[in-house]
């Protein structure tokens, strides 16, 4: 199995050096290269799937680690982790990513950078299964850097518009941001058990050698690098940006993979989250998942609506993490990627199709991306239609989908808690409520995009098809997004009992003094709140559908006009609550404005006033004492400050010298007597 | 053994400045590659060094000792241990690099070359001396050739920013003497290093200046000498100055080497020899490199400057160097006895120290890359290049990455153990000094973006690619920062015998012992 | 009665005279006889110490000493203030101040 | 010891002596034009009298001539600086432009005359040698300052010199009137035991008088504030003399105020001779220290200021007489033997520069340092050398100017805590020293065209920059010599007492 994991992280690799030194020497640009080492990815990991099945054992775990450098006192320690989960993930992971890469080999065509850009989804299939693959916090920090820094690479990969370039800077420095969060956290429980290995920490954890204050504070410290990574309120504000980078990206990186990377890290560390630390987690991403919906309700940008409905999402699995079901945010993690994913490629098939009729046209003004200039393009681009179709039936959450089953879950798992503890009735509200925007906002896009009447009729005669290289991922993944293949064995399309919620099975909190509540005990609230929760939820899902088709498809309702009524919530949701804007006034120009009053202190006050000030003074002195009116290089500044008293002063000891011996026999005697005086005192 | 390559480490180049002041001014060719071949013979003996280390020895090794004056019982004495050995690998690569770095310099060739391999054996002189005098000797010797440098080959303020930097410096240095002339007299008239660290401990507890403890007193005067160097905080202005007046390859050198002097004779001088001073000040050093990190990553947020920017992210970097060095009293029983965490700030710094040596020096050429072609460095006057220049930018990627500590890249390793090292001790600082990592990755990026990101500046249509020459001078250090970004091994196991036995010899101060 | 302190105090005022002439006197010629006074204030001490302090003969040995290099001195200093009225026209000294600084 | 035996002792003075008369004779045969080769004949007779100071190797400290004058290693070593830097003074005459064409026959006459004059300062021990030694090196000075009679600023230097130094001497003579009046005699040796002897009543005449015989030795050796004539007689008097007078009577000086004060006080250690208890509340180490202190830091910051490279020097001069003084107050060894080193090594850098200061203004007529710019480039031998004298001068390694300066500092340190402070004073003194000197490397070597007239001076003045600069270089690689030697010279002389 070990030697499975170095392979699949290895690949990657190796097709990334090989693409960014000889790439653009081999033939078609060398995408060949990326495409069948992540290929080859994805069968190990298809392979160890299998294993996994067969064993079928929800134990199940190899450890192994390795001493990566010693400092005598210390061995700082790396290594690999394979257990169910790890599988699941590399198997997610391969699969989006192979598919993507595919589907780039069309989208991509004829691209300045093509090389490249493959060379760096090469890097980021590499990091990502790093980060899955890692048995230590350390290893995690690390490929989590090198994600932020593929993600830098690929979002900028179109750098000559700013958009993009500035998209590309934000996404690393938000993600910087949590992640010194992060590594506080690592630094903490470092000090505190020594070692970076989940099972050491855990294991010290539980020996309690963290207080729970500490223990509270780590875990969030940790958990920052999730808010970050997965786009949570308040770092969310990169996401929706990094869709500047090329569809593909955003299907795989920002929809699939990368942002859940945080849901992760969540749900492998939640055995050592306090109940405080849960709570947190558990608000922040319900109040993520609602905060995104409502954003998502106005935009018009179709890849925009995708972007804050993944963060929506991503707010769906901490919740679960948060609340206890954190096995279901796992769940909703694997499901949600293979239909988002299928969902942005749909989008970019769209995207491609719009802006290759705009080229027909040669209008390079109209955006190729806004819904408005869509329209009815349903019956030219079947498969497309059918396929984003199926996705979204999957995210709002209707029976027979995957969606369905882990939605459901999570919004169980809510309701329980909610249960256990009435005062946090708000996650309810917030899990509920996003489930109904999901479902608006999906059916919203999907009527505005692909029923009407086309906008412009020139723009809807050159809309073709997109090639089978691109279509073929979307069917797979719309297949996918089905429940069958995550209830297996069972058939069942009302209980997400299956392989997954058997193999993938919740552990006790490790956190000192029983302060949670035992896995059983989750499992059983859920099982109690499982009913009417999904009865709540398929209720839900259809009232939004049917939101949309009276307001979209039938145009019963006017949108303009419920806009116009609550002109301030559609003003707020419109602009994203300002949030960018804040932080721009109060955070980043206040921060620039510092560094350059610093700057110009250390320049322009510090360097030339009080260091120089040395030289200047001393040179004041020479001239006070040395008599002389002339004037030399070194202090030619000093004399704005100085000059005039200066000159004051060597007028005065100018009488001292005037060349006339007398004087300076009268020196004589004052030093004679000034010596005199000095030792009587 | 009776080979004595140390010397040989400091006496080639000047036997190479020797060469050069006796060939015609007009052969230029022959004064380049001479000064090539004999920089390259030294790094040779540099690598050889390294290969006949033996990595488990505590105490210095290679020693060579000669009697100089015995009337005042001065040495010639040298020796090598797992400190600085780095430097002495550091100093030999990049003196040979930039001997290519400055091919292209014109004027006065044969002064330069014959200056510049002086300089080379003034800096090796100080990492290999053990006798303190020597020690002092070859730090002095070496700001002579540089004044020259700074002042005849470098940019338009040449001259004010070389006698800033000469009187800066030897007002640091002067300090020093009276500190080593105190130690000198305290410790039984010895500048024997070895003896010194044995002795002075215990010996300067008599020393009392003007009710002052001497202890203190000596620290300081040894600290400021040092710590001009390093820059610390409120003794920095003289570097950025020095930087970006100086031709590329001083500048190079200077950020490179030179600044790494600072921390090293604080590693070599303070530490052993004052662990008293070394306790007793630790804290205001985590204070003071807090003051560094946060302070020189903002002025570099602020500057439009390239290379200015790039000096100000050398004072930035040095703060985390002195941040490990503060952690050593982590080792100490008020701190839990807590070796490990000393372990790692120790070792973080010297290693930080090396491949900031490596990733500065990659800066600094990479700036002088464009600005021979572009014949400015405003951030702001460029754009888009990277489509233009794709290696080149990709390169400078490489290097900004580095600089701001991502991982897989040198610098990550040396910055992450100096933080866990110093976290236990210093919990605040070091959390506020994490701030840092953000500042860094602010204004590398940032300049990224304004040079070579966005829409190509029409001005450098025609800006040619990074040469073959100049490559040369990057790959070697580009190799090295990625080799010890995965693998830091190389570095840290020679180090890490002698950084444990410093962190002993200042486990006997007696403040540490004190709760 | 003529005693020690009588030479002292005459010695003194000697010197003082002296030092008062050099520093008023603008003819170089009366700055050099103050010098003189200076220095036969001194002979008178060392010849009154020599008699009355009951000590050798050092400080009438001394005092002859003096006279003879005072002569020596004043010897050189007038052919210097001759040399500087050829030059100037004037042995008035407080012109003489070119070198100034 | 009598006369008679005395004479074999006096052997290199009498040398000295029989050059000057021989000279004198020889002036009046030679016509105005052969006169310059006096020259010749005062370096025969200086090399001859060197041959004999070397012969003659004092086996402990012998007072000759009645207990005027001692022989010891002490003074042998400062006659040998007086005796090198007169004969290189002479050569730099022999090829300095300002002197030509004047009479200088006497010029090189008086020159051997001072070296007489200087030895017998380093080697008198009666208040009666003293007197007469300093008079005779200052009657010469006043005559070679203003040598050049046709021209005015020589004839207001000399002037200005003669009435300066009348007056001081006046007042020291004054002074030691009133010592002779304390203690009843004029024999150094005696001196002290019958200080110590004294009462606290006479405490006051006793201050008074020393601080007067401090005004006499402060005027020889230019400390602040008895300085003042320095800079207008340096930069009146002509080159060459100003080369000399900067360093051999400020040398006689030292070694007249070593001998001096560590005869009346010192015993080698501070502050515990029944001299110090017999004037007890005159802090004299106090005064010395200010002395010192304010003496280099003024000389050094009126030299920030000067354009004329002579008078830079002059004012230079000061500022290491400041340094030298730094070594009085210890009162030890160290102090002692850290001034003769400095001496030796001052006398070689500081001629060095004046020499290059001759051949540069020879060369390119000037002596404004503004005017030196690209000399570094033009002729590299002038520039280099100058380089190394001013770094020597600055005292940064590896010159022997800093070992000089260290061997001070470490006398300092070694003496005490009370001696700290100054030494600070002292290195930062140099950090500001090294600005002025620095300037003229900067000017010399990174401004100016950089057009390659490549001129090498000619034999004589080459050999002399060579002969000054070789030392200056090796002094500060390997001392070892000098350092013993030095060493030898003071055994007997601290032993003394």
């Amino acid at each position: 199995m070990v030697n499975y994991g170095i392979a699949i992280l290895l690949l990657p690799l190796m097709a990334f050096v090989v693409q960014i030194f000889i790439g653009k020497r081999l033939p078609r640009n060398g995408d060949w290269v990326s495409v069948s080492a992540v290929a080859l990815t994805l069968c190990l990991s298809l392979a160890m799937f299998g294993v996994m099945l067969v064993k079928y054992d929800p134990e199940f775990s190899v450890d192994e680690t390795w001493t990566w450098f010693d400092l005598g006192s210390l061995q700082v320690q790396i290594g690999i982790l394979i257990d169910n989960v790890t599988v699941v993930m590399l198997l997610v992971v391969s699969l989006v990513s192979t598919l993507v890469h595919v589907y780039s080999t069309a989208y991509m065509e004829g691209d300045l950078r093509y090389s490249r850009y493959f060379a760096f989804l090469s890097l980021f299939t590499f990091s990502m299964n790093g980060i899955v693959l890692a048995n230590n916090l350390l290893g995690i920090y690390i490929f989590w850097e090198l994600v932020g820094l593929s993600s830098y690479l690929l979002i900028g990969h179109w750098f000559e518009k700013d958009s993009a370039s500035d998209a590309a800077k934000k996404a690393f420095l938000v993600n910087r941001v949590g992640d010194i969060g992060m590594f506080i956290g690592i630094m903490l429980f470092f000090t505190a058990t020594g070692s970076f290995l989940f099972r050491d920490v855990f294991a010290g954890v539980e020996s309690g050698l963290l207080s729970t204050e500490i223990l509270t504070v780590a875990g969030l410290c940790l958990f920052a690098g999730a808010i970050g990574k997965s786009a949570q309120f308040p770092l969310h504000v990169w996401l929706p940006d990094a869709m500047e980078g090329p569809t593909p990206v955003s299907a795989l990186i920002h929809a699939a993979t990368m942002v859940a990377a945080g849901v992760y890290l969540s749900f492998r560390l939640f055995p050592i989250f306090t109940p405080t630390a849960l709570t947190v987690i558990a608000y922040i991403g319900g109040f993520t998942a609602i905060f995104a919906a409502i954003i998502a309700v106005t935009q018009n940008d179709i890849k925009k609506v995708l972007a804050y409905s993944t963060v929506s999402q991503l707010g769906y699995m901490i919740l679960a993490v948060g609340v206890g079901a954190y096995t279901y945010g796992l769940f909703h993690l694997v499901t949600h990627a293979a239909f988002k994913a299928g969902l942005f490629l749909c989008s970019g098939s769209v995207i491609h199709a719009m802006h290759y009729a705009y080229h027909e046209l040669h209008d390079h003004e109209s955006d190729p991306q806004d819904m408005r200039n869509m329209g009815g393009m349903r019956d030219k681009m079947k498969t497309t239609f059918l396929t984003m179709l199926i996705c979204t039936v999957a995210l709002s959450g209707v029976p027979f989908t995957s969606g369905f089953l882990s939605k459901d879950a999570i919004l169980a798992g809510t309701l329980s808690f909610t249960l256990h503890h009435p005062e946090h009735f708000l996650l309810v509200l917030f899990g509920f409520g996003a489930a109904l925007l999901t479902a608006f906002y999906m059916f919203r896009l999907i009527f505005m995009t692909f029923y009407g009447e086309p906008v412009r009729r020139e723009v809807y005669d050159n809309i073709h098809e997109s090639p089978s290289a691109m279509t073929a991922p979307l069917v797979t993944l719309a297949t996918l997004s089905f429940f069958l293949f995550f209830t297996l064995p069972y058939f069942n399309p009302f209980s997400d009992h299956g392989w997954f919620t058997v193999l993938i099975d919740s552990r006790d909190s490790v956190v000192p003094g029983h302060l949670n509540l035992t896995a059983h005990e989750i499992a059983e609230g859920m099982h109690h709140a499982h009913t009417p929760a999904m009865l709540l939820s398929i209720l839900i899902a259809f009232s939004g559908i049917g939101l949309a088709v009276f307001m979209y498809l039938q145009k019963r309702i006017s949108a303009d006009h419920i806009a116009a009524k609550l002109s301030l919530p559609y003003k707020l949701s419109l602009n994203k609550f300002f949030v960018d804007e804040t932080y721009q006034r109060y955070l980043i120009n206040p921060s620039l404005i510092l560094a350059r009053m610093i700057a110009f202190f250390d320049w322009e006050i510090y360097d030339k006033y009080i260091v120089n000030g040395f030289g200047k003074v001393t040179e004041w002195f020479s001239r006070v004492v040395g008599i002389r009116w002339d004037y030399d290089i070194l202090d030619q500044q000093i004399v704005d400050g100085v000059g005039r008293t200066t000159g004051f002063f060597s007028a005065r000891l100018r009488l001292i010298q005037t060349g006339k011996v007398q004087n300076y026999l009268v020196w004589v005697l004052a030093g004679v007597i000034m010596i005199y005086v000095f030792q009587a005192i | 053994m009776d080979f004595n390559i140390l010397s040989w480490l400091i006496w080639v180049p000047v036997a190479g400045a020797l060469v050069i002041v006796a060939l015609p001014r007009d052969k230029k060719d022959v004064i380049k590659w001479v000064a090539a071949s004999f920089t390259g013979l030294q790094l040779i003996f540099a690598i050889v060094l390294w290969m006949n280390f033996d990595k488990d020895f505590v105490g210095f090794q290679f020693m060579e000792k000669a009697a100089w004056i015995p009337s005042f019982n001065i040495t010639y004495m040298l020796g090598v241990d797992g400190l600085s050995l780095p430097m002495v690998l550091l100093t030999a690569l990049l003196s040979f690099l930039c001997v290519f770095v400055s091919w292209n310099i014109d004027k006065a060739l044969k002064g330069y070359f014959s200056l510049f391999l002086l300089l080379d054996a003034g800096m090796m002189g100080v990492f290999v001396s053990l006798d303190f005098f020597l020690f002092y000797i070859f730090w002095e010797v070496m700001l002579l050739p540089m004044y020259f440098l700074i002042g005849i080959w470098g940019g338009p303020q040449r001259e004010y920013a070389a006698i800033k930097f000469f009187l800066y410096t030897l007002f640091g240095s002067v300090l020093m003497l009276i500190a080593i002339l105190a130690l000198y007299f305290t410790c039984g008239r010895t500048f024997n290093m070895i003896e010194l660290m044995a002795t002075a401990p215990t010996a300067l507890d008599t020393l009392s200046w003007w009710g002052f403890s001497g202890m203190k007193v000596v620290w300081i005067l040894l600290f400021i000498g040092f710590a001009i160097k390093v820059p610390i905080f409120p003794f920095h202005t003289w570097l950025p100055l020095a930087h970006v007046e100086a031709p590329t390859a001083v500048s190079v050198i200077l950020a490179g080497v030179l600044l790494k002097m600072g921390t090293y004779g604080l590693l070599r001088i303070n530490f052993p020899m004052i662990p008293d001073g070394t306790v007793w000040f630790a804290g205001a050093l985590a204070v003071l490199a807090l003051i560094n990190i946060i302070w020189g990553a903002l002025c570099a947020l602020a500057q439009t400057d390239l290379k200015k920017m790039v000096a100000y992210s050398s004072i930035n970097h040095m703060g985390y160097v002195m941040l490990g060095m503060a952690a050593v009293v982590a080792a100490g029983a008020q701190h839990g006895s807590n070796s490990a965490a000393a372990q790692l700030g120790m070792n973080g710094a010297v290693l930080q120290m090396f491949n900031h040596g490596t990733i500065t020096a990659m800066l600094f050429i990479l700036v002088g890359v464009i600005y021979d072609r572009a014949h400015h460095r405003n951030i702001d006057g460029f754009g888009g290049l990277a489509s233009k220049t794709p290696i080149y930018a990709g390169v400078v990627a490489l290097a900004f990455f580095a600089g701001l500590g991502l991982p897989g890249l040198s610098g990550f390793i040396s910055e992450a153990i100096i933080f866990l090292g110093a976290f236990p001790v210093y919990r605040t600082i070091v959390m506020i000094s994490t701030l840092g990592i953000l500042l860094n990755a602010a204004y590398f990026l940032w300049s990224y973006q304004r040079i070579f990101l966005g829409k190509l500046n029409e001005k450098y249509a025609d800006l040619p690619e990074i040469n073959g020459r100049e490559l040369f001078t990057l790959v070697p250090l580009a190799v090295l920062v990625v080799l010890l970004g995965v693998y830091p091994s190389p570095i840290i196991d020679v180090m890490k015998t002698t950084m444990a036995n410093i962190i002993e010899l200042v486990q006997v101060s007696p403040l540490m012992i004190m709760p | 009665m003529v005693d020690l302190n009588t030479y002292l105090v005459i010695g003194a005022l000697l010197f003082s005279l002296g030092i008062f002439g050099v520093i008023t006197r603008r003819n170089g010629v009366a700055v050099l006889m103050g010098v003189e006074l200076i220095l036969n204030a001194a002979n008178v001490n060392f010849v009154a110490f020599a008699r009355f302090g009951g000590m050798d003969l050092s400080g009438h040995i001394f005092s002859l000493f003096v006279i003879i290099l005072a002569a020596a001195e004043a010897a050189v200093a007038l052919a210097i203030i001759l040399n500087i009225y050829n030059n100037m026209g004037t042995i008035n000294i407080d012109e003489a101040d070119q070198l100034k600084q | 010891m009598g006369n008679i035996q005395s004479i074999s002792y006096f052997l290199p003075e009498l040398m000295v002596i029989a050059t000057v008369v021989v000279a004198l004779i020889a002036d009046l045969v030679y016509s105005d034009r052969n006169s310059y080769k006096v020259g010749y004949l005062v370096i025969a007779g200086l090399v001859v009298a060197s041959f004999t100071l070397w012969l003659s190797l004092p086996e402990e400290t012998t007072p000759i001539f009645l207990n005027t004058i001692v022989v010891d290693p002490f003074s042998r070593i400062f006659k040998f600086v007086f005796l090198l830097a007169t004969f290189i003074v002479v050569l730099m005459s022999m090829n300095s432009d300002e002197l030509k064409g004047v009479r200088t026959g006497e010029y090189y006459t008086l020159m051997a005359a001072m070296v007489l004059g200087m030895s017998l300062m380093a080697s008198s021990v009666d208040l009666i040698m003293v007197y007469l030694s300093i008079e005779i090196v200052s009657i010469i000075s006043f005559i070679l300052a203003g040598y050049l009679r046709a021209q005015v600023r020589s004839n207001e230097a000399a002037l200005k010199y003669v009435i300066y130094g009348a007056f001081s001497s006046g007042l020291m003579l004054y002074g030691l009137s009133l010592l002779y009046g304390l203690t009843g005699t004029t024999k150094l040796f005696q001196l002290s035991g019958s200080i110590s002897s004294l009462g606290p009543g006479s405490n006051l005449t006793l201050t008074v008088s020393t601080i007067l015989m401090l005004a006499g030795f402060g005027y020889k050796v230019a400390i602040v504030p008895f300085h003042f004539w320095t800079p207008d007689v340096y930069e009146g008097a002509p080159t060459p003399v100003t080369a000399y007078l900067s360093v051999a009577p400020k040398a006689a000086g030292f070694a007249l105020l070593i001998r001096f004060f560590n005869t009346l006080f010192g015993t080698g250690q501070p502050l515990n001779s029944p001299v110090w208890q017999a004037m007890e509340g005159v802090p004299w180490q106090d005064i010395l220290m200010v002395l010192a202190a304010v003496t280099m830091t003024v000389g050094n910051l009126v030299a920030i200021q000067q354009k004329n490279i002579k008078r830079l020097l002059a004012y230079s001069s000061i500022a290491h007489a400041g340094y030298i003084l730094m070594g009085v107050p210890v009162l030890s060894q160290e102090g002692v033997y850290a001034i003769v080193f400095y001496i030796i090594v001052y006398l070689f850098m500081q001629l060095g520069a004046f020499s290059l200061a001759i051949v540069v203004s020879n060369r390119y007529g000037t002596e404004i340092i503004e005017e030196y710019s690209g000399i570094g480039w033009k002729s590299p031998y002038l520039g280099f050398f100058m380089a190394v004298f001013m770094f020597s001068l600055t005292g940064i390694p590896p010159t022997a100017g800093f070992i000089g300066k260290m061997y001070l500092f470490a006398a300092l340190i070694n003496g005490g805590s009370q001696f700290y402070w100054l030494a600070i004073i002292g290195v930062l003194n140099s950090v500001i020293s090294l600005y002025y000197y620095m300037r003229v490397v900067k000017v010399m070597y990174f401004q100016g065209g950089r057009e390659k007239d490549l001129y090498v001076p000619g034999g004589m003045s080459a050999a002399i920059v060579l002969a000054m600069a070789i030392p200056s270089i090796y002094f500060g690689v390997r001392w070892s010599f000098l350092a013993d030697w030095v060493n030898s010279s003071l055994k007997f002389f601290i032993a003394g007492f």
